[in-house]
């Protein structure tokens, strides 16, 4: 997308549709992970797919993400293909990884979607090396690294922006403040001063977008990635958003007490896809026809690739030793 | 009568955390989870409640820094138990572990103590795959000043974490996650277990076998179906791999000429190479067989149950290695790995326990 | 010294006769070290003295500091035993450790010296830890962790500084910004922002001080350490200094480029030393008798101690084995 | 005839880093000290000024992330070499390394390569301590998916590091402080040395013995004075360490019925713990004697040179452990220590080269 003007009506649905779809997909999941056959951990992003799907619209294929334990949403908006994600997590032959990883390393390289890694900020320095490769070989390319509030508690997270910074690196560091790692809030975690100070800390800008807005989203990081490219270096985006579901799993888990049943209430009636929708049909940009249509389209994309995976054959166990070394 | 008390690993790991915190004022957890509703798998459940969260702190996602400012503590006479949920989280905190915890009391020619016990726990279950799978028990046994303890069931699991509390110097406490489901009979009182070695579990002349953590299961299992062919093993639960001790062992192997171990960590390089190099140095002249392993192959470990059922060894697998170095005719050999794979498929290959409802 | 009022003249004679004591026993270790006596590593604070005789001024004895590789002069300002010292640098039985640390391990349970690392940030968390203890009893100690600017990069610094504020621990994190760590100067390793937007990132105050005014520092110190001791929390103090020799051993360095003979001239026209002892004498507290006594005592002190130091029995290599399990 | 070209280890780690920044525009070096003026022990000497700061980066001092940051770089086709000047400064990137870059290889089912160097200086010298003097080689050996090499010379300094760059895997590359100072041919030409395990440095019949590192130099010296009294030894320059392969080992042990192992680590969980039972395990028949094992004693470096001397074993106590082993009797086994120790005292135990002129 052009960094420079308003997005089209056909982009605005497309934003919309990159929602929907990872809606719709990580509820399949839900709905059938009780079937125990997807036999590894998820961790569900349903409430916060206006950060993932405005951030990467901003980005260009050749550009690189890296994600966390809970990287559907960004791997599906980067562009990853859904049927090698769905065999992955069934543990298929035919999953990105083979189904070496599961759910949690979710990656493809032609997509940009360069890792997901399950230890909290591990993937962060990751991100930043790619930007590095993007400097060393003099090309415009951009990395984000996608990143939780936990994250920002880890030291790696710290040396990475400080690098970044000192080397005027092309990547975007995209917090999505979700308030919670795990189940522990993050006024138990952190002291109380906003998110962007971190930014000054490294000698960067902060930028700070609704996440449940993908157009806030999408503005802010093109205007990120836009610096970047440039060569203006780094920028730390912190998006505020909410996990709807459990921190693993499939479930609601309100009932734990952790959070209030009316602070997800709250934040549920800010869903990031609905109110997107009404919007674009304010705007007369999208009808319910066409909202219908994509859903149905969606549909069955999805079920062709639940159907894909399940059918899938399992790799052979003989092959667990294989490719340990290049 | 009085009925045997019969509480999980998980149950007798969360009650002897109760017990030191009831005991010792000086006693605190630290970790990710440790207060939340979960409970680090039920075994810090309710600790918050009773005494308060300055004693059972919940911490930011800082492993390096946490663990640090344990040791800290520990200088000043503190008693930090410090929780990791998975073994990988800890190797954020090498440096803090093997430098400051594992040397204090060395460099300060005796004058520091660092009494820390650092609870790991070992991810198994549905699909954990390679960076939330590794149980790593051969790293946090690489250097000296650290202890390591690897409880195989309930009574030991309550006994040695009260006597890891107590101990003077910093202890790496090693759950195995397929453990927090075996369950046995504990006692009440907060009897600390010494961490003073290996316990002999089975009393055999055959065939001397030394077991760890988890696998120490398997093979019971193992031994228990070749007792029916006649071979009686004599094994050894290793519960502590530093300060490695294996005076019980060696007396053993010359006695039955035969060793074999089995760990629950990669073979390569595994505890079991030391045990069989430390054996084998000190009992050639009484050895019958060469010895033998069972580990994990040289590999990640992956996340699809096809290929995670042909990483871990089980019973059966470790049947057969006894059968081998025995020399039990390979048709007996056969039916006993068949009797104990009949059992395994009872349950899911990638599940501990019926009660397991995935994915941890 | 009570935070409330202005050091009496006897307290700054004892200031002054600190940090010249700790600019002697230095000079004496340089003068020295070319005996191929003392085989361990030397990080001499030549130039530093400011910073570690203000801040541990501000300290009770029962107070806990923590220290680096360059460990010479907080242990010796907080009150460390100068023979356990040298004795320790020369690797003798009577050395603190024992022996088995050398110079970068110097550590006095009874002075509040809690320990010295030298793998860069590592004591940081140590610190805190006392802090947490210190917090945990109900007591009103302090804890004060001495580090350098390279330390500022490391992770664990950070996940310190974080939970430090997130707990609001009696500590107070003293960085001396000597601007190289070993020849790297700090623009080629950090952004340039100021040192004191890391406070804000976590939530804490900065203080900043003239590194080579030890009243600056002892000011700055006394209302941390009040601040600490009340229950208000960490604070970052940042003061800027120079170290004169080279990194490690006892020569000096400027020869190697990496710093302008110009900028090393500039602040050694800056002596904290040379320079607290005009103001004293300039404010009348201090006569050229007074401090050519202090200078006499001193080097009788030095001489004393270097020979015990010399004349003391190594450990018995047999023991080497010892003490390693409590 | 044309005059050998000697070089020492350091020089020998010199060139190649040239060359390979030369040859190849994806290579580059990051580290603290890589572009300062002493540039790493005169290993990168000179290469900021040719190749400029983008190509050798000096480093912030953050250790995990400029590790991850070069494992990200590798991931998208970059050749980092990264370089610490301690073994231990890299305690701090043990999760980048285990987790990172040993595994994206495997868990990319092999779709990722991540060819990176990490170069690790272990110290020694005048009372390095407990936290600047350990090798921790067992440390780096654990995890599949990384490479350890362990240069003993320069002419495989330079061979194996050439040939660790060019590897499209994670490569430890452990350079044993001591080893810098040896001199040696090597030639000017970017040959890169295969990284494929043990290499025969002496031919004998006697007994098999396996050295790493630093301690292959004591043990030649061994060897060559127990020549002299008639014992031939079979001298293996262990060179990998992951993959570890011990074919040609125990091809040896099967002739020569022998078996020690001398390594730079602690002997607890040390290499020669693995090589040892794989050894036995496989050659037990063949075997005539226990295998032995010389490595470091149970507790950290300290730095006092009057306790440094009784840790570190070195050519004298090789020697007894090989005569040992043959059977050599006492006396002529007291005679062969009694010469290289003489010879050894014409140096002070704590420096490894009369240039040396301390710290470092
Ligand atoms: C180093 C490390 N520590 C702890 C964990 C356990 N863990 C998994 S997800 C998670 C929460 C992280 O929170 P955040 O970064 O905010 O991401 P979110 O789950 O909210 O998306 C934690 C602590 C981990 N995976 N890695
Ligand atoms: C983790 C780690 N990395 C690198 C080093 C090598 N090193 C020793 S001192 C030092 C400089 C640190 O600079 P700073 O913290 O500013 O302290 P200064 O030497 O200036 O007092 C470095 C990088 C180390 N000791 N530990
Ligand atoms: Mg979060
Ligand atoms: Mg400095």
């Amino acid at each position: 997308m052009n960094p420079a003007r308003e997005p089209s009506d056909q982009e605005l649905r497309d934003l919309y549709r990159a929602m929907l779809r990872i809606r719709l997909i990580e509820e399949e999941i839900a709905a059938r992970y009780a079937e125990q056959e997807m036999r590894c951990p998820v961790h569900l992003s349903v409430g916060q797919e206006a950060a993932a799907v405005g951030a990467c619209a901003a980005l260009r294929p050749a550009d690189q993400i890296t994600s966390s334990h809970r990287c559907h949403g960004h791997y599906l908006a980067k562009g990853g293909d859904l049927r090698a994600m769905l065999a992955e997590i069934y543990g298929k032959a035919a999953g990105c990884c083979g189904g070496r990883g599961g759910s949690m390393h979710l990656f493809d390289p032609d997509a940009g979607v360069l890792a997901s890694v399950p230890i909290v900020a591990s993937s962060v320095p990751l991100a930043v090396g790619a930007a590095l490769a993007f400097q060393q070989r003099a090309e415009d390319g951009v990395a984000v690294a996608f990143l939780g509030d936990g994250s920002l508690e880890e030291g790696v997270t710290h040396e990475s922006l400080n690098f970044a910074s000192r080397f005027h690196l092309p990547v975007v560091f995209f917090v999505e403040n979700n308030f919670f790692s795990v189940y522990t809030p993050l006024d138990q975690r952190q002291p109380a001063r906003p998110l962007a100070a971190l930014a000054a800390a490294h000698g960067m800008p902060a930028l700070e977008a609704d996440g449940n807005d993908v157009l806030a989203v999408l503005k802010a990081t093109k205007e990120a990635v836009a610096d970047a490219r440039a060569g203006a270096g780094p920028t730390l985006i912190v998006a505020e958003t909410y996990r709807w579901r459990e921190h693993c799993g499939p479930n609601y888990d309100n009932d734990l007490g952790y959070r209030t049943e009316d602070e997800f209430l709250a934040w549920k009636a800010r869903d990031p896809v609905a109110a997107f929708a009404a919007r674009l049909s304010e705007l007369g940009a999208m009808t319910d026809t066409d909202s219908d249509a994509m859903a149905g389209a969606i549909g069955a994309e999805i079920d062709a690739a639940f159907g894909f995976a399940k059918a899938a054959p399992f790799p052979d166990g003989a092959t667990a030793a294989e490719r340990v070394y290049a | 009568m009085r009925e045997p008390r019969v509480l999980t690993a998980a149950e007798a790991i969360l009650e002897a955390q109760d017990q030191a915190l009831a005991a010792d004022p000086a006693v605190f957890l630290m970790g990710e989870g440790a207060a939340d509703p979960k409970g680090i798998f039920g075994t810090t459940a309710g600790l918050v409640d009773k005494y308060g969260p300055a004693r059972v702190m919940e911490m930011p996602v800082s492993e390096n820094g946490f663990t640090g400012i344990a040791v800290g503590a520990a200088l000043m006479g503190r008693r930090p138990v410090v929780i990791h949920q998975r073994v990988e989280f800890c190797l954020l905190a090498m440096e803090q572990l093997f430098g400051n915890a594992a040397k204090a009391h060395y460099v300060s020619d005796g004058r520091h103590r660092a009494p820390l016990v650092v609870r790991l726990v070992a991810g198994r279950g549905w699909g954990q795959g390679p960076q939330h799978g590794q149980v790593l028990e051969n790293l946090f046994a690489l250097v000296p000043g650290l202890k390591l303890v690897l409880p195989a069931g309930p009574a030991d699991a309550k006994g040695m974490l009260l006597a890891a509390i107590a101990d003077d110097n910093p202890v790496i406490f090693l759950e195995h996650r397929w453990v927090h489901y075996v369950s046995g009979e504990v006692p009440e009182a907060p009897l600390p277990a010494p961490l003073d070695g290996p316990r002999r579990i089975l009393a055999g002349g055959d065939v001397t076998v030394v077991a760890a953590s988890y696998m120490t299961l398997e093979t019971r299992h193992a031994a228990a179906a070749l007792a029916a062919e006649g071979v009686a093993v004599d094994l050894f639960d290793l519960r502590v791999a530093r300060p490695l001790v294996t005076d019980a062992i060696q007396e053993s192997v010359r006695r039955t000429g035969r060793l074999l171990v089995v760990d629950t960590g990669w073979k390569t390089f595994g505890l079991g190479a030391e045990i069989v190099a430390r054996v084998t140095e000190s009992c050639f002249a009484d050895m019958a067989a060469p010895p033998r392993r069972v580990g994990l192959p040289d590999h990640p470990t992956p996340s699809s149950r096809a290929l995670a059922e042909a990483y871990y060894p089980r019973a059966e697998h470790v049947a057969g290695a006894i059968g081998a170095l025995v020399g039990l005719p390979d048709a007996r050999v056969a039916a006993v790995h068949a009797t104990l794979a009949a059992e395994r498929r009872q349950v899911p290959l990638d599940i501990p326990h019926p009660s397991f409802k995935g994915p941890f």
